[in-house]
């Protein structure tokens, strides 16, 4: 018996991208489906394991149509906890990059580019953890100018490019500058104690939520964002400015994100955010940046008792 | 029994050399009939043949009748690997009479046909020249015995777990003085720190 | 034909940087005066404050305001050019957003003196000596106005007809904006004058970052070898360019410089600085957490470099003197 | 155990270790350590005084450091021998036990551990195995969540003679658990740690599921598994009737455990492959079922012991099938889990196979061993031909079986040479010969086997204990490799005389592999130790000749590395395929003479020109054979 096969299967076509091997050894342990947090939080036939098993039983089209294959973030959750050392993400990827080919697309709303405002500076194709974002040139009345384009397959929605562009010019509907800014309380509307931006996926538990959600408004706003990758200095200081005392931004671990670097893009901006009010000598704890971890249950409750305290010591002493 | 090492006896070699087919494991690869004619071709070699399952009582029987009816001083056997069956084939050439150190395998399977599938041809070739390589090797085979030494009647087991003492008890039980040895200051291993045992569900110590 | 318009131009906490680009002007000052009567002037002639209190009010059809308000003169200056003049414009960063001095918010006025009276290189000894608000001279008293606590923006004490940024304006805007206002077009009040509403990044040809291209260490720049055809980003040096407004012609680029903001936000920027924190930080490149800290220390002044011009007219700073 | 004790034929050394194994099959000599109990066995009767007054507490191994021991103890009330132990490391020499010892004087601090030889016929090797600690995976909060605990913990939980005299408890708030999940396969089937099954802990984990519902059928039970094994009679109807007593079973491996820090209660994330759907269950008390691990010291004893091990760590049977009680080495059987995990009954029938291995032997005054030992022509001794013996065979022999007394030639001892032929090939004037493995004979298989395009050959010699088998291993698993590659099997590599390599060389052989068992695998100790020295000499002295890097391998591969003995052999090949025929030939042209300048004493060895001879008639035959006439 050689070990080479003889016909080209779909398993086969998998494996010979790079990432794709070992996913026969998979012997179906659900692991990587409890590990993975879009079946809970997104679609219910989200399933990595009936991916897996759909591509050695040579089902291309099912595999193609499964969520699975659009939805996966490689955010690599699951290959840590994978007992048998399958790269699970990248197999994942390669159907879709299979998928692509075969000229299926994602059902995943993609950012999309404002050619009017944008200015072809490039941060977008540079911060995207995907590179779905890349510069064109194109004629405009004349001469020729150079723009941003976004390959809709590629495109998560974690809006990272959104919070770094300077011009506003790309974006999707529940992550433009102008929906987050508008839940920003203004002067006028009795601004709370503490407005949360949190992420979509740092919180693992329902009852996580639930006690965030348990606070009174007025103590507590929660602003949610895909990503902390899509948080914008901005817009800690417009709340901090129009009388909210305090700004909580809650992602997750280091090495834990749902899209690969946000967390890490959130942790550069709060400390730049950090240096400049230190040289402004302005109070440090009113902006915390906490990164909570899979394990971490019933912290949340911690880290905004702690804040709502250290805030109100900041009015006392001021 | 003779330790003079290597003096040449003269004595007019008989090799007999038994090809087997191991079923389908050596002959699904190669043709044990041509290994017989090359082997035919090799000096000194009386009688060749191939045979369905050599380790089978009837490839020892068709062995053993051989010795008698050609009068062979030598055999070989191009079948398994000798971690395999060299015991047996060593077994039954001295029930035939002849010294079991005269008997020489050649590992035609685990180390030719079952790692050389995919090169059919290479596989024939190398199983011919094994063959003919155990044949050289009988030329100079002198008839040898096993020897003996004392044994001291006394065991000793190490590891005083459920498996240990069973041992020492069998062992114990047939009259053999044995010693168990534990490192821990009770014997009783694992199985002492378990709470009731399947299937009986009594006491485990 | 009515009478020829009366300008002003006045300049308050400013390093005369916005009056020389006037002067830049050259030969076409005299067309100017053809036109219009240069009404106060002190920086390039003999006016005195009288003048313009003895003008009646609205006097003067266009008040060019340049530097920013760091002391009570420049404060009751500018209320008293408000009152004397139908349209004021907010001339070059100082005026528009407190500019270079506006840096000084970073500091209380103490550690200020501090740092200009005792422990300024150029000076041996200062016995810790101080401005003082009044000295008696033989001749008589003589007062200094009173230093704020903080430097503020030219709108942050009147209201302004219109802005003109830049450090300094470029003198062809400059230029520009002289023959709307002496063919009286100016466009509707509130609005940005000699500079257009694209951000530098779209006038700058540089070649752009590949995608997925990130920043593993920043550098100042006059640690490196400036490449003039890349982008300065790609080099891991600090470009306000992408939240930065155009119009200024990108003299600094064309002299294989970074650009530092001075021509203000671009449209749709709420504050120039945090968003450019916000642009660069998410453009740093590790997978290695306490890597991170150390790649931002490499950027040695955030403040200075994010907001360099545009300090005293941040959140930051509204937040710290309201 | 009892009976063990009792019976009068058994000497039960406790807290003693095995330091030292020598002899052959029969006539082994044992060093035995017996470690100082600071108790006099024979005085000591076990009534307990001295541990009652010991001031000292320490965990105690035997209750998985759940609950303390005195200095002065005995690990369980059931300990067979029961004799004390005073645990020098935890006492602090306050005497009071030796007060409360009184006139039986048992107590005794001057002891020390005692170093004993036993003469033994057969050795039953049944260490058994270690415990997986699942603390490493982080996921499951072992050691940080306190109501994690592993299968061990529980059976001393609910033990009544367990620290809690059987009253199940959480360990964080000391209150009977009502809601209690069992998770499969920790540490097992799992390639970040022990890629195999541990073949028992399915059936432990129902077992102790039964035990909790029976002792409290309010209890509910979870167990979390990928597939139940119930390999053997009566264990699947079991399962069934742990079901029947409503016992739930998930097919699903969680992957996270959280705890909720108030309560401490712990939630297990999961699929549910039965629903296809994620599920976080809520539990009061988890228990990771653990993998079984080799122990700790396995690597130490199998050096001690001179036994091979296999992937995995546990100790090497003679043939997985045929001959699996038996180790490679005669007279050292394997009893119970230290060769592989297995569970009770398995355990005790093999305790009794092994017993039945060894007594084959035991019960025979004389017993058997292969006649391939060494054997001296005194004539061509340098002690007689000039008067003066060099010596360099009693260095090689691991087993002290060559002597040398004053002028007279070197000797050897039958009952002590194991037939490693360390000697035969160290030998500079060639006196000495291994019965079955002479120079002749291994020079006729040579010529047979590089009779024909012997350029293309790959001549590989391999040792019978470790590459032969790994060979075989190539063949089994049907890892492909040339088929241009001709073996030769010797006992050892020491016996890799470097005139077969020359002599190969000469009769114009492409590559030569040179290959024997790793150095901690030997099976005569020492012998690989000098099979590669030589190697690495002879790779010296052919790289100085310029021989291109790759025709001549030394390789260290055991009988369980088939993949690596195909890759080694598959990578010599390419080194042949790159190079150009002609260059080949050139080179082997090139060295001919120098190889026969080294080859100058071997024509005198005894039975070496009829072996030539005889090859060129061989392979005349072989030749005609082969080209069709």
């Amino acid at each position: 018996m050689s070990h080479l096969p003889t016909t080209i299967t779909f398993a086969s076509e998998v494996k010979a991208i790079p990432g794709g091997e070992h996913l026969e050894l998979c012997y179906s342990c659900g692991t990587c489906v409890s590990k993975c947090l879009i079946q809970q939080k997104v679609d219910p036939a989200y399933n990595p394991r009936r991916l897996l098993r759909m591509v050695m039983m040579d089902l291309k089209t099912d595999a193609y149509l499964d969520p699975t294959t659009w939805l996966c973030s490689e955010c690599d959750l699951c290959y840590e906890a994978c007992p048998q050392e399958i790269h699970i993400s990248q197999v994942i990827t390669a159907v879709k990059h299979l998928a692509v080919e075969a000229g299926f697309t994602s059902p995943l709303i993609a950012v999309s580019v404002d050619e009017d405002l944008c200015s072809g500076c490039g941060i977008c194709a540079m911060v995207c953890p995907y590179e779905a974002p890349s510069l064109f040139e194109k004629e405009v009345n004349g001469e020729v100018d150079r723009l941003s384009q976004v390959d809709q397959n590629k495109c998560m929605g974690c809006g990272t490019c959104v919070g770094a562009c300077p011009l506003s010019a790309i974006g999707r509907e529940g992550v433009t500058n102008t929906e987050i800014e508008a839940q920003i309380p203004t002067p006028e509307s009795k601004p709370p104690t503490l407005i949360t931006f949190i992420c979509d996926w740092s919180l693992r538990a329902e009852d996580d939520l639930k006690i965030l959600e348990s606070y009174p408004p007025d103590q507590v706003n929660i602003v949610h964002i895909p990503c902390t990758g899509r948080i914008d200095p901005q817009h800690a200081l417009m709340a901090l400015d129009s009388g909210v005392r305090g700004v909580l931004v809650c992602g997750c671990k280091p090495g834990e994100c749902h899209y690969k670097r946000g967390n890490y893009a959130a942790t550069c901006k709060m400390g730049l955010l950090d240096s400049l009010l230190g040289q402004m000598n302005l109070p440090e704890k009113q902006i915390q940046f906490v990164q909570i971890g899979t394990q971490d249950r019933g912290r949340i409750r911690h880290e905004v008792d702690g804040m709502l305290s250290a805030l109100f010591d900041i009015k006392e002493a001021v | 029994m003779s330790h003079q090492p290597d003096e040449v006896n003269n004595e007019e070699l008989r090799i007999g050399v038994y090809v087997c087919h191991c079923g389908s494991n050596i002959a699904g690869v190669i043709d044990p009939e041509e290994v017989v004619q090359f082997a035919e071709g090799l000096p000194d070699v009386v009688h060749a043949t191939d045979t369905l399952y050599a380790c089978a009582d009837s490839g020892q029987r068709l062995i053993k009748e051989d010795i008698e009816k050609y009068k062979l001083n030598r055999v070989v056997v191009s079948a398994c690997s000798v971690r395999m069956h060299e015991p047996t084939f060593r077994a039954a050439v001295s029930e035939a009479g002849l010294n079991p150190f005269l008997m020489e395998m050649a590992n035609i399977r685990e180390q030719c046909t079952w790692a050389h599938g995919h090169d059919r041809e290479g596989a024939l070739e190398k199983a011919k020249d094994l063959t003919a390589s155990a044949v050289a090797k009988t030329r100079f085979l002198t008839s040898l015995d096993m020897i003996d030494v004392p044994v001291t009647q006394r065991a000793l087991v190490i590891g005083g777990g459920v498996a240990g003492i069973s041992a020492s008890l069998d062992l114990a039980e047939q009259g053999i003085e044995t010693i168990l040895v534990e490192k821990e200051p009770t014997i009783g291993g694992v199985m002492a720190q378990l709470n009731k045992t399947f299937p009986t569900m009594d006491c485990s110590i | 034909m009515t009478a020829k318009p009366k300008l002003a131009f006045y300049w308050a906490a400013s390093c005369g940087g916005c009056e020389i680009t006037i002067t830049e002007l050259g030969m076409r000052l005299v067309d100017v005066s053809e036109q219009a009567d240069i009404v106060f002037w002190p920086a390039a002639m003999d006016f005195k404050y009288d003048d313009v209190r003895q003008m009646a009010d609205e006097e003067i059809d266009v008040c060019f305001f340049n530097g920013a308000i760091r002391n009570s003169e420049n404060e009751e200056m500018a209320h008293l050019l408000r009152q004397k003049s139908k349209t004021m414009i907010a001339f070059g960063s100082c005026a528009h957003m407190g500019g270079i001095p506006g840096l000084a918010n970073m500091y209380d006025i103490e550690s200020l003196c501090q740092r200009v009276f005792d422990t300024s290189p150029s000076i041996d000894d200062s016995r810790g000596t101080r401005p003082q608000k009044t000295t008696t001279m033989p001749e008589g008293d003589i007062d200094l106005p009173t230093l704020f606590d903080h430097v503020k923006y030219l709108g942050e004490i009147v209201n302004i007809d219109y802005f003109m940024p830049g450090c300094p304006p470029v003198v062809d805007q400059v230029w520009i904006v002289f023959q709307a206002v002496l063919n009286g077009n100016l466009p509707a009040r509130g609005s940005v004058l000699g500079a257009d509403g694209r951000s530098v990044c779209d006038v700058c040809s540089r070649d752009k970052a590949e995608t997925g291209f990130r920043i593993n260490e920043f550098k100042r720049p006059h640690e490196v070898e400036l490449d003039p055809i890349t982008c300065f980003l790609t080099q891991g040096v600090i470009c306000c360019g992408p939240a930065t407004r155009a119009g200024c012609g990108t003299p600094c680029l064309e002299g294989n410089m970074p650009c530092r903001g001075c021509y203000g936000p671009a449209e749709g920027v709420q504050d120039q600085g945090a968003k450019l924190a916000s642009a660069i930080g998410a453009m740093i490149d590790t997978e290695d957490p306490d890597k991170l800290q150390t790649i931002l220390n490499t950027i040695v002044d955030p403040a200075g470099s994010f907001y360099r011009f545009g300090l005293a007219h941040s959140i930051m700073s509204r937040m710290k003197y309201e | 155990m009892v009976d063990a004790a009792r019976q009068p034929r058994i000497d039960v050394r406790t807290y003693t270790e095995v330091d030292k194994v020598e002899g052959f099959v029969g006539n082994f000599k044992v060093t035995l350590r017996e470690k100082a109990k600071h108790v006099l066995a024979d005085r000591c009767n076990g009534c307990g005084d001295c541990a009652k007054v010991c001031p000292i507490e320490v965990p105690n191994y035997f209750e998985i450091n759940l609950a303390p021991r005195k200095a002065a103890y005995v690990p369980m009330s059931q300990s067979v021998p029961l004799i004390y132990n005073i645990d020098l490391d935890a006492c602090i020499h306050c005497y009071k036990c030796v007060e409360a010892c009184g006139p039986l004087e048992a107590i005794d601090f001057s002891q020390e551990d005692q170093l004993v030889r036993e003469n033994i016929g057969a050795i039953v090797v049944a260490t058994g195995f270690g415990h997986f600690d699942p603390s490493v995976m982080a996921e499951y909060g072992y050691g940080r969540f306190p109501n994690v605990i592993t299968s061990m913990e529980m059976e001393r939980l609910n033990n009544s003679a367990g620290p809690t005299s059987g009253n199940l408890i959480r360990p964080s708030d000391r209150k009977n658990p009502l809601k209690l999940a069992f998770i499969n396969c920790v540490g097992s089937r799992d390639k970040r740690y022990i890629p195999s099954c541990s073949n028992f802990c399915c059936m432990y984990s129902i077992k102790n599921a039964v035990l909790l519902k029976q002792m409290n059928p309010a209890m509910d039970i979870t167990i979390y598994y990928m597939d139940i094994r119930t390999p053997s009679k009566g264990y699947e109807e079991f399962y069934d009737r742990a079901r029947e007593m409503g016992i739930h079973f998930i097919h699903g491996r969680p992957s996270l455990i959280t705890e909720d820090e108030t309560t401490h209660n712990l939630f297990i994330h999961s699929e549910d492959i039965s629903l296809g759907r994620v599920i976080e269950n809520e539990y009061d008390m988890i228990m990771l079922n653990q993998a079984a691990i080799p122990q700790p010291d396995q690597n130490h004893m199998s050096s001690v012991l001179n036994v091979a091990q296999s992937p995995g760590g546990w100790y090497m049977e003679y043939h997985p099938k045929l001959r699996p009680m038996d180790s490679p080495t005669d007279g050292i059987f394997f009893a119970g889990a230290c060769q592989g995990p297995k569970d009770i009954p398995s355990s005790v029938a093999q305790g009794s196979a092994a017993a039945a291995r060894a007594s084959r032997i035991l019960h025979s005054t004389r017993w058997e061993i292969e006649p391939t030992i060494a054997v001296v022509w005194p004539e061509r001794c340098s002690a007689e031909t000039r008067g003066r013996a060099c010596g360099l065979c009693v260095k090689a022999c691991p087993y002290g079986a060559v002597v040398i007394e004053g002028d007279k030639a070197a000797e050897i001892i039958t009952a002590k040479c194991h037939g490693c032929g360390g000697c035969v090939a160290e030998c500079p004037e060639d006196a000495i010969t291994q019965l079955h493995y002479t120079d002749a004979q291994i020079l006729a298989q040579m010529r047979a086997l590089l009779a024909d395009k012997p350029e293309e050959k790959i001549l590989a010699f391999r040792c019978h204990w470790c590459s032969y088998g790994g060979a075989d291993l190539a063949g089994t698993s049907h890892f492909e490799y040339t088929a241009n590659e001709r073996g030769i099997k010797v006992m050892c590599s020491a016996r890799m005389d470097s005139d077969f390599i020359y002599e190969a060389y000469r009769l114009g052989a492409g590559g030569v592999l040179y290959s024997g068992c790793h150095p901690q695998d030997c099976h005569y100790i020492t012998g690989q130790l000098i099979g590669a020295k030589r190697a690495d000499r002879l790779k010296k002295i052919f790289d100085r000749m310029g021989m291109t890097d790759g025709r001549f391998r030394v390789e260290w591969i055991s009988a369980a590395e088939g993949d690596k003995y195909a890759r080694v052999l598959n990578e010599m090949q390419t080194v042949l395929d790159n190079m150009p025929p002609e260059a080949l030939k050139e080179e082997i042209e090139k060295l001919q003479p120098d190889m026969e300048k080294r080859l100058k004493r071997f024509p005198g060895v005894p039975g070496v020109p009829e072996a030539m001879a005889y090859g060129d008639t061989l392979v005349r035959a072989i030749k005609e054979q082969k080209e069709p006439a």
